[in-house]
């Protein structure tokens, strides 16, 4: 495998070892990792959560000292253009200073908190080109510029002034891109750099990793889990479980013949986008390595548990000497749907277009402007505060982070048995039953209950988000990206317990999504979301076999696609940037109206925007 | 000694009040700060010496009966003045200067803080420029009201003429700076901080003061400014230090100064409540003479409680040489002191056999000595000091070893002897058993002073708790024997009857319980020499004459 | 931002005066007498002609409205007329002391360059100990350095000025007599010699005032490193190659002043209300010793006018540290 | 992080039957909640210092009485003025002996039993008040955080209360409720406890408020707030579970210096007759009536002074071990 590129390797991992000081003796990070990058080439390291890919990268940093980490043993050849391979195992950390941000360069996993928010993107982007590069403010700013076009970043001049929280969060993210590309480095480690971004986006950033490689020769360390990501972009693809690296090759070789059993478990978990073609109702996912029972479809039924209709939600913008509002965020505009006992209704789009504020006015959690809400004949948007409470027995809600919607204070069980608590359904022994029922609904172990939500792997935390969402026996979830932020092992996994769920007690989803093969798997109806307005709504494959809206078509086409063989060309890609969904007070949106393109297949002929 | 030399030789010289100055105008503040710093500017006709005698100061002479300036009836008395006094800013001084000074004060909206001493003047003439005649309502045996002491200076009728009745307090500049005949002028007053002064070029006498100018710092508190004469030398005098005896004496140590005291007729003492402080009774009832008091009535059990009393040790503990034990209220000037040492012996046997005889026994074994279900039990106030703690703490431990129980209380200065009467706490109101202060008299003629004892004089709710008969006594003999004191004029039966006065509330009564006569104390530097302390005036009375010791 | 601060300026004004009237009813309240100083030999009935020169009599909605009146209308005249030479608020009366008889403001002028002088510096001197202290317990968390700091630190705050002032005083000025005991407000610094001088009475009272701030403002500082050492964009700065120096004092120290410069900002108003305890030790006679003799003195104008100077700066330094908190963290944005 | 099983390689079978996507089961057994946070509490050496301390102090105030019998309000003025024991150490002829061993004061009490008793009042006020301190100003913090309809007339609240001269407000309220306090609670101490107590926690509370609403104010954005009110918590309960766990930080550095402050507040009350009767000892008082005399008796400043830091230092160790201790995130490290 090692001599199929000629071109010699820039860093060599060594036989890695990283411990871990802890107060309960020390904890092995990485245990015996081995792989080499070469220049002109992206290295995908996949490998479920914990598996030790942060680590590794963060070693050859030399980073893992500042969170409590030590190299117990290993090398770390790093070839240093002048200088020669020294290594970094044990470099002073004034070497390291000088090698890092220079001639490594690295984009960390969370975008969103990477970037110091007090600081200007600009000083931020050019404190490293000072340093390094010995650039004097004015040339500093001009790299900088340069780079923030680079990676496509609209209106570059006015984004070096502005501070990070006014970005977005795809902006983020080239921003962070953009820092780790400025001294132009060698070697690029990418940390999962798009876990957090929807498909268009994604899209964008990957094409531009792409080209980048091709034509500065930057050798790529991407770390990612979404194996349609790795598909993409990887030369060669490193697996880790454990610690270990597992299984070493070219992506073709990985995706046709996986030979680790992990891998092979791994490869399986992934949903790829059109496996349900044909295929009216969803089924639970074929995973390797348990028992399962019967893959099922689940039809659902068609009795209407929820109808919304109408419904707008605007966030005011106050300014003024009174506070008066002197605009609205159009959060959700005029958006009507259904949804059916026991069936799952998807919402997709962007970043931003309105999505999680859909779901939580259907709470009223945020209050919805105007709409009606019609809840098994309850109408929900006429509830006083009491009766409100009351009804929310019946709907509850799976939040977009599972970690935040987590009291970090307190143990699971009792977060877990806090609803019913709240509502009194069920008391003494009883209740402590029903807990340890949902642990094991969700398939986590018992012995979980005692911990707190540190302790849990990003799955096992979702999964205790759904068991509280259980607790009560709810008609409806609410699941808001319920599953983005895991793995696709766990993902998959998640998604099966909540189809099995459906399936027995007849549940019935509002599935909030920017994945689309995700969708494709779970949903019976799809609805399109663009800038507060559901453009298109249909059943699933419908909606997925024959896209209507532009916005939906072009949606489809930024999907990644689980295969190496059917890469996708950056030219396809063309986004329009999101209008800004802030209007005057005065502002009259126009009613949302459709045309049946099918049966149940509606699409917004209203001008949205895109 | 550097005595003698001409005016100023002697640079700065630095006194130090722990409480500030707040204004030069005595009459608008009657606090002794103000009254003693504005005594370096403004001066009075005559002033009292360390001995308690009348000295000349604007006046050529002081005028008596004998002399003829007070005419026989008492009722009248004229003041010639010197003639070779002229102000700071070198305009003459003049009888108008005078009588301005008493239309000042007596001007009904000017609110002035001696008003007490034009008591009863019915005119204030001048028939020429340098006489002043004084008339009064009634005979006055102590004519010397207006116009002596530091408390009643004379102010310059050219400075204050916009200043009077309400207009007062708007003259910041005159109250402020006011333009005197004393041997100082102000140059800067900051209130509540410190006050500097010049010599005054146009003083009286050749060669005096022999500061060229003065600094006069006020705040802190009685350690500080002892420390700072004593210890760290930075000041040369230091006013009334109430400090407790070893703490001075270490100071003393310091070796920069040393403290100075001298007796007058301050007396700290017990005053017993005649009526009934209880809380059950209604408001505007408390403490009156409506309802006596359920034990300290008895004059028995008063007099128990000061025989319980160890007065030579509490004088050691809290005074040492600034005090002297006493059975007297009024223990100076000499001829008003009464022969009575009784008291001076501790004798807690006989106080156990007092309480006994009067029916007061421990009849329930709890250590506390009771009759008809009322117990000795005394709540026992007084102001917030360290000194008086300790003498609480003592008397609180004797008085326990007679089966007498108390609970001690120490309310803050401000208030204790503010006379809000809105508070429960004021002295005046007296809601406690027994209360400790001192008081002190003005000039050397108790008359005033004890009349304040007359049936009548309480403070009680129709008098806004106004009144200085704190102890609620009354006794129509004691009256009598007052109005005999006001009709009489001969110094010696004005002493014999004085010591009758005192001894009916003192030795027979024993409503009030006198404890120590204290000294004042107050500390000046080895090297500030003329320094002679008088209680009887300002302390500063004599600042012309001092001067800086050569080494 | 801008129309954020003048609409809380604005309800500030309701605001103060609601704060004034409460101010005034307590102290009309409070018991005491502004007669409590005039010795025992003068005569109650003296004493009642005083009160009623005073205004006492009157009944208390007047005595405030002309308290509101002489604050609010006429103090400002009488600064006009100082500063352009006007003469506004001529023959107009103006807000003045029972104790003194003088106006209070003139008094007050007077006060605040000594205090600022001490009670500032040592805020100054305090915030200049604490931060570094602070930032570097933080960086060598359970370090020797952080424990010393913190027992140092406690033990500063639970030791009162009463007794390290007097401490002080014996060991630098009565033993080694380096130092004066007491501050003499009317020095003039005007060469090198006058400053030393300043210098030399300013150290004790600004040491003893300084251990308190240092004290307080070290805890906050150290705890608001902890939180941010810890961040994600630490890492970035790291991984950027930047200087351990520059990655703790530019990117964590910044944000750590977040909420640290608005706990000092907090904390202004009490430079100017002085230091009650610490000027009394020393003398310094500012306007902590001023409100204090007034208190006791019952000056209700006085205590009045002070108090309500210092609600006002307290109002507004509230104010500014929530204007402050939205500049100094971009993301907090007030409208 | 517990202890996480590393197995020595993935084995195959292992992988085959176990799956990839079965979570690892800790070995050890879970532990019990409080003994974890025992065993996180133990390990601070400075709580462990802290609270050991505290119990020494706390046991030798209540229980010295019994031991060290002598009134600590008896006078006995030919033995006033005794060095502690120790100075016989360097000076043979000092007035000191085993009969006083922290030696007496100018009226002669025996100044260790004014420490065990004064110790006692000291660290009753001192706690009771800085738990009232707290508890108001969490309340209101609470509460203004909250609730945005509270805020900011409760912040303009608080400004009010921190503009209000001390003193006066002080005297008002002994003009007021001393009587009241005596009769009700039958003895002058309890009253005057009471309302000690009660005039240090009202006027102090005002910084932890400001500190907590701060908190309240960031916490309150937070998801798992959302999340609580979504399963039907009521706001309440929000509080109670959900907020006030997360704002123990603050709250325990406001202890620490809250103790701090009441214990030398009452002594300052004392000088305005509001505080305890002047027989009646305060470590507070102690140091204060001692200041005069520091030169010749220093110890008589120090003792009181060192129980009253210590006891502060105790306070703020045990705060920092407590809250570690009761933070799940640090306390699994
Ligand atoms: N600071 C730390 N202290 C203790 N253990 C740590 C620390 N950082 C990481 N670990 C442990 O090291 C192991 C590898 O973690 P790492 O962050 O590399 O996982 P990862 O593969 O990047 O997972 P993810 O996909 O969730 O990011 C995990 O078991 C983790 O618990
Ligand atoms: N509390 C709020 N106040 C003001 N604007 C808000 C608020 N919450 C959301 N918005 C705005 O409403 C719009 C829709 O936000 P929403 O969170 O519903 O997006 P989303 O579709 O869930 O996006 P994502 O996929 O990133 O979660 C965005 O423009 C957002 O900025
Ligand atoms: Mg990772
Ligand atoms: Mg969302």
């Amino acid at each position: 495998m090692l001599d199929q590129t000629q071109a010699p390797p820039i860093a060599q991992i060594k036989g890695l070892r990283v411990e871990f000081q802890t107060k309960d003796g020390p904890v092995v990070g990485v245990e015996n990792v081995s792989f080499d990058i070469r220049s002109g080439e992206t290295v995908c390291v996949v490998g479920e959560s914990g598996s030790g890919k942060s680590v590794s990268s963060l070693s050859l940093m030399r980073l893992v000292e500042y969170g409590g980490g030590d190299i117990a043993s290993g090398e770390l050849l790093f070839d240093r253009l002048e200088g020669g391979e020294i290594n970094l195992a044990d470099a002073e950390q004034t070497t390291m200073r000088r090698i890092r941000g220079n001639e490594i360069g690295m984009i960390f996993q969370e975008p969103m908190t990477a970037l110091n928010p007090v600081f200007t993107v600009g000083k931020q982007m050019t404190e490293g080109l000072r340093l390094h590069k010995g650039m004097n403010k004015a040339e500093a700013n001009e790299r900088a510029l340069a780079l923030l076009k680079q990676v496509r970043i609209p209106e570059p001049e006015r984004r070096l002034q502005q501070y990070p929280h006014e970005l977005s969060g795809g902006m983020r993210q080239r921003v962070v891109i953009a820092m780790a590309l400025a001294c132009e480095p060698r070697l690029l480690i990418a940390d999962e750099p798009t876990t957090a971004l929807d498909v268009t986006i994604q899209a964008e950033i990957l094409a531009l990793m792409d080209r980048l490689k091709r034509e500065t020769g930057t050798a790529v360390m991407f770390i990612t889990h979404d194996m349609a990501v790795v598909a993409q972009m990887a030369d060669r693809v490193v697996v880790m479980y454990r610690g270990n690296k597992v299984e070493e090759g070219t992506v073709e070789e990985i995706f046709e013949n996986p030979q680790h059993p992990y891998t092979k478990a791994l490869l399986a978990a992934v949903p790829k986008l059109g496996e349900m073609r044909g295929k009216q109702y969803p089924e639970p996912m074929k995973l390797l390595g348990r028992d399962q029972k019967s893959i099922a479809p689940i039809p659902g039924t068609e009795d209407v548990l929820l109808t919304v209709k109408n419904l707008t939600t605007r966030f005011p913008v106050t300014g003024g000497f009174l506070r008066r509002t002197v605009a609205n965020v159009h959060a959700v505009e005029d958006v009507s749907f259904s949804i059916n006992k026991g069936q799952t209704l998807s919402l997709v789009g962007e970043s931003g277009c309105g999505k999680s504020t859909a779901g939580r006015s259907i709470l009223r959690l945020v209050e919805p402007q105007e709409g009606e809400i019609d809840l098994d004949g309850k109408n929900i948007m006429a509830l006083s505060p009491r009766d409100l409470r009351t009804a929310r027995l019946d709907m509850q809600m799976i939040f977009q982070d599972p970690f935040a919607s987590l009291n970090p204070q307190m143990q699971l069980s009792d977060q877990v048995a806090e609803p019913i608590h709240n509502y009194d359904t069920l008391k003494g022994a009883a209740v402590q039953e029903r807990v340890e029922m949902l642990f094991d609904r969700v398939e986590l172990p018992r012995s979980f209950m005692r911990r707190f939500p540190h302790e849990l792997s990003g799955g096992q935390r979702q999964r205790v988000a759904i068991a509280r969402a259980l607790a009560l026996n709810p008609k409806l979830i609410i699941a808001d990206e319920a599953v983005s932020a895991l793995d696709v092992s766990v993902q998959a996994q998640v998604l099966n317990l909540m189809m099995e769920l459906q399936s027995e007690m007849e549940l019935s989803f509002l599935f909030i999504s920017h994945d689309m093969a995700v969708v494709e798997r779970v949903s019976h109806y799809v609805g399109v979301m663009y800038l507060g307005r559901i453009v298109e709504l249909g059943p699933r494959n419908r909606v997925f076999e024959n896209p209507q809206h532009a916005y939906t078509q072009a949606l489809m086409k930024a999907v990644p696609i689980a295969d190496p063989r059917q890469r996708k060309d950056e030219k396809d890609l063309n986004f329009k940037p999101i209008p800004s969904p802030i209007h005057p007070v005065s502002y009259e949106a126009a009613p949302s109206q459709y045309k049946e393109v099918e049966p149940g297949h509606l699409v917004l002929t209203t001008d949205s925007g895109y | 000694d550097g005595h003698e030399g001409e005016r100023g030789r002697d640079g700065d010289v630095k006194i130090i009040y722990w409480q500030a100055p707040s204004i030069l105008n005595p009459f608008l503040s009657g606090g002794t700060k103000d009254v003693e710093s504005a005594s370096l500017i403004i001066e009075p006709l005559a002033r009292y010496n360390e001995k308690g005698e009348m000295l000349p100061f604007l006046a050529s002479e002081v005028p008596t009966v004998a002399n003829g300036g007070v005419s026989e009836d008492l009722t009248q008395i004229t003041w010639k003045l010197r003639d070779d006094i002229v102000w700071s800013d070198g305009s003459p001084f003049t009888s108008a200067d005078v009588k301005f000074t008493a239309e000042y004060c007596m001007h009904p909206e000017g609110g002035c803080a001696q008003g007490a001493k034009f008591d009863g003047v019915t005119s204030v003439e001048t028939p020429d420029d340098h006489t002043v005649v004084v008339t009064f309502n009634e005979p006055k045996p102590n004519p010397y009201g207006p116009f002596v002491g530091g408390e009643s200076p004379i102010i310059q009728a050219a400075q204050f003429a916009d200043c009077l009745g309400a207009k007062a307090p708007e003259c910041t500049d005159a109250n402020f700076g006011p333009i005197g005949t004393g041997p100082f002028v102000v140059t800067e007053f900051r209130p509540n901080d410190v006050i500097t002064m010049a010599a005054n070029e146009n003083y009286r006498e050749e060669g005096k003061p022999a500061f060229a100018s003065l600094t006069f710092k006020g705040g802190g508190d009685a350690t500080a400014a002892g420390r700072s004469v004593l210890e760290t030398g930075e000041f040369d005098y230091a006013w009334n230090l109430q400090l407790a005896p070893d703490v001075i004496a270490k100071m003393e140590e310091g070796g920069k100064g040393v403290a100075i005291a001298g007796f007058g007729p301050l007396v700290e003492r017990l005053e017993m409540n005649l009526t009934n402080p209880s809380p059950d009774l209604p408001e505007g009832e408390r403490s009156t003479v409506a309802h006596p008091h359920p034990f300290l009535s008895d004059e028995r059990v008063r007099r128990a409680l000061s025989m319980a009393i160890d007065r030579a040790l509490l004088t050691e503990v809290g005074y040492g040489k600034a005090g002297e034990p006493t059975c007297n209220l009024v223990p100076a000037p000499a001829i008003y002191n009464s022969d009575n040492t009784e008291c001076l012996t501790q004798d807690l046997d006989g106080a156990k056999a007092l309480l006994d005889e009067a029916g007061w026994t421990d009849s329930d074994g709890d250590g506390v000595r009771d009759k008809d279900g009322v117990k000795l039990s005394i709540l026992y106030q007084t102001s917030t000091n360290a000194v008086r703690q300790d003498f609480q703490a003592l008397i609180k431990d004797w008085w326990q070893q007679i089966g007498v129980e108390t609970e001690l209380r120490n309310l803050d200065a401000s208030v204790f002897f503010g006379g809000d009467p809105g508070s429960p706490d004021t002295f005046q109101k007296f809601y406690a058993d027994v209360e400790m202060y001192a008081n002190t008299f003005n000039g050397t003629d108790p008359q005033t002073y004890l009349s304040a004892y007359r049936c009548g004089n309480e403070p009680k709710p129709d008098s806004q708790w106004q009144g200085e008969n704190i102890n609620r006594f009354c006794d129509p003999e004691y009256d009598a024997l007052l109005d005999e004191l006001a009709r009489t004029g001969d110094i010696d039966k004005r002493g014999e009857i004085g010591r009758k006065l005192n001894d009916m509330i003192t030795k027979d009564s024993m409503v009030i319980v006198p404890l120590v006569n204290r000294a004042r104390v107050s500390a000046h530097s080895n090297s500030l020499g003329g320094v002679v302390l008088n209680v009887w005036d300002s302390e500063l009375w004599n600042v012309a004459d001092w001067y800086r010791k050569g080494e | 931002m801008l129309t954020f601060t003048i609409r809380r300026l604005i309800l500030s004004i309701p605001t103060l005066l609601f704060i004034s009237l409460v101010i005034f009813g307590l102290l009309q309240l409070a018991p005491g007498d502004p007669m409590a100083q005039v010795p025992l030999t003068v005569p109650p009935e003296v004493k009642e002609k005083m009160r009623e020169a005073l205004g006492l009599g009157q009944a208390w909605y007047i005595q405030y409205w002309k308290w509101l009146v002489q604050f609010f209308w006429i103090e400002p005249q009488v600064l006009i007329d100082h500063w352009f030479g006007t003469s506004f608020a001529e023959g107009k009366q103006r807000v003045l002391s029972w104790q003194t008889r003088s106006p209070v403001m003139d008094i007050v002028v007077q006060r605040i360059p000594q205090t600022l002088w001490v009670v500032g510096l040592a805020y100054v001197v305090g915030i200049a100990i604490a931060i570094p202290i602070g930032i570097y317990s933080a960086y060598r968390h359970y370090s020797v350095f952080d424990q010393a700091g913190t027992f140092v630190t406690m033990i500063g705050f639970s030791i009162p000025p009463f007794f390290t002032g007097p401490l002080l005083i014996v060991i630098f000025s009565v033993y080694l007599g380096w130092l004066p005991s007491i501050y003499d407000t009317l020095h003039v610094v005007n060469d090198w010699q006058s400053f030393k001088v300043q210098v030399m009475q300013m150290i004790m009272p600004v040491m003893v005032l300084a251990l308190q701030t240092t004290a307080q403002i070290s805890r906050y500082m150290r705890g608001a490193m902890l939180d941010n050492l810890n961040q994600d964009y630490v890492r970035t700065a790291r991984a950027k190659g930047l200087k351990e120096a520059t990655v703790v004092m530019v990117h964590v120290v910044r944000n750590s002043m977040i909420p640290v410069v608005t706990v000092i900002a907090l904390g202004m108003p009490a430079i100017f209300g002085g230091a009650i305890i610490t000027e009394n030790v020393f003398k310094v006679n500012g306007i902590g010793q001023l409100l204090l003799t007034w208190l006791f003195a019952n000056d209700i104008p006085g205590v009045m006018t002070l108090t309500f100077i210092f609600a006002i700066l307290i109002v507004f330094f509230n104010l500014i540290a929530d204007i402050l908190y939205g500049l100094l963290d971009p993301r907090i944005r007030y409208d | 992080m517990t202890e996480q099983p590393i197995p020595a390689s993935p084995v195959e079978a292992d992988i085959e039957t176990f799956g990839a996507l079965v979570d690892t089961e800790p070995q050890a057994p879970p532990r019990s909640q409080w003994k974890d946070v025992w065993d996180q509490f133990r390990k601070h050496k400075g709580a462990v210092f802290g609270g050991g301390f505290l119990i020494f102090i706390t046991l030798a105030v209540v229980l010295g009485p019994y031991i060290w019998t002598l009134e600590p309000t008896k006078l006995d003025i030919r033995n006033k003025d005794w060095r502690p024991i120790w100075t016989l150490i360097w000076d043979g002829d000092a007035k000191a002996g085993l009969a006083h061993p922290f030696g007496t004061d100018q009226l002669g009490r025996d100044i260790l039993s004014q420490m065990i008793a004064g110790g006692r009042v000291s660290m009753a006020v001192g706690w009771i008040a800085m738990l009232l301190a707290l508890v108001i100003g969490t309340a209101i913090g609470v509460a203004a955080g909250y609730f945005k309809k509270l805020d900011f007339w409760l912040m303009r609240f608080t400004d009010l209360v921190l503009s209000l001269p001390i003193l006066p407000l002080v005297l008002l309220a002994v003009t007021l409720f001393r009587q009241p306090l005596n009769s009700f609670f039958g003895s002058p101490e309890a009253g005057m406890f009471v309302l000690i107590v009660g005039v240090i926690g009202l006027t102090s509370w005002m910084q932890t408020a400001r500190i907590v609403r701060g908190d309240i104010l960031a916490l309150k954005e937070r998801e798992f707030i959302l999340a609580a009110r979504s399963i039907g918590t009521k706001p309440g309960k929000i509080i109670r579970r959900h907020l006030l766990p997360n704002v123990i930080s603050p709250i325990m550095v406001s202890a620490t210096l809250g103790l701090a402050t009441a214990i030398i507040t009452e002594s300052a009350l004392s000088f305005l007759g509001v505080g305890f009767p002047s027989d009646f000892p305060t470590w507070g008082k102690l140091l204060a009536d001692a200041v005069p005399r520091m030169q010749e008796f220093p110890e008589r400043v120090l003792l009181p002074g060192i129980a009253i830091s210590l006891t502060v230092l105790g306070v703020n160790y045990l705060g920092d071990g407590l809250r570690d201790a009761l933070d799940p995130r640090i306390r699994g490290r």
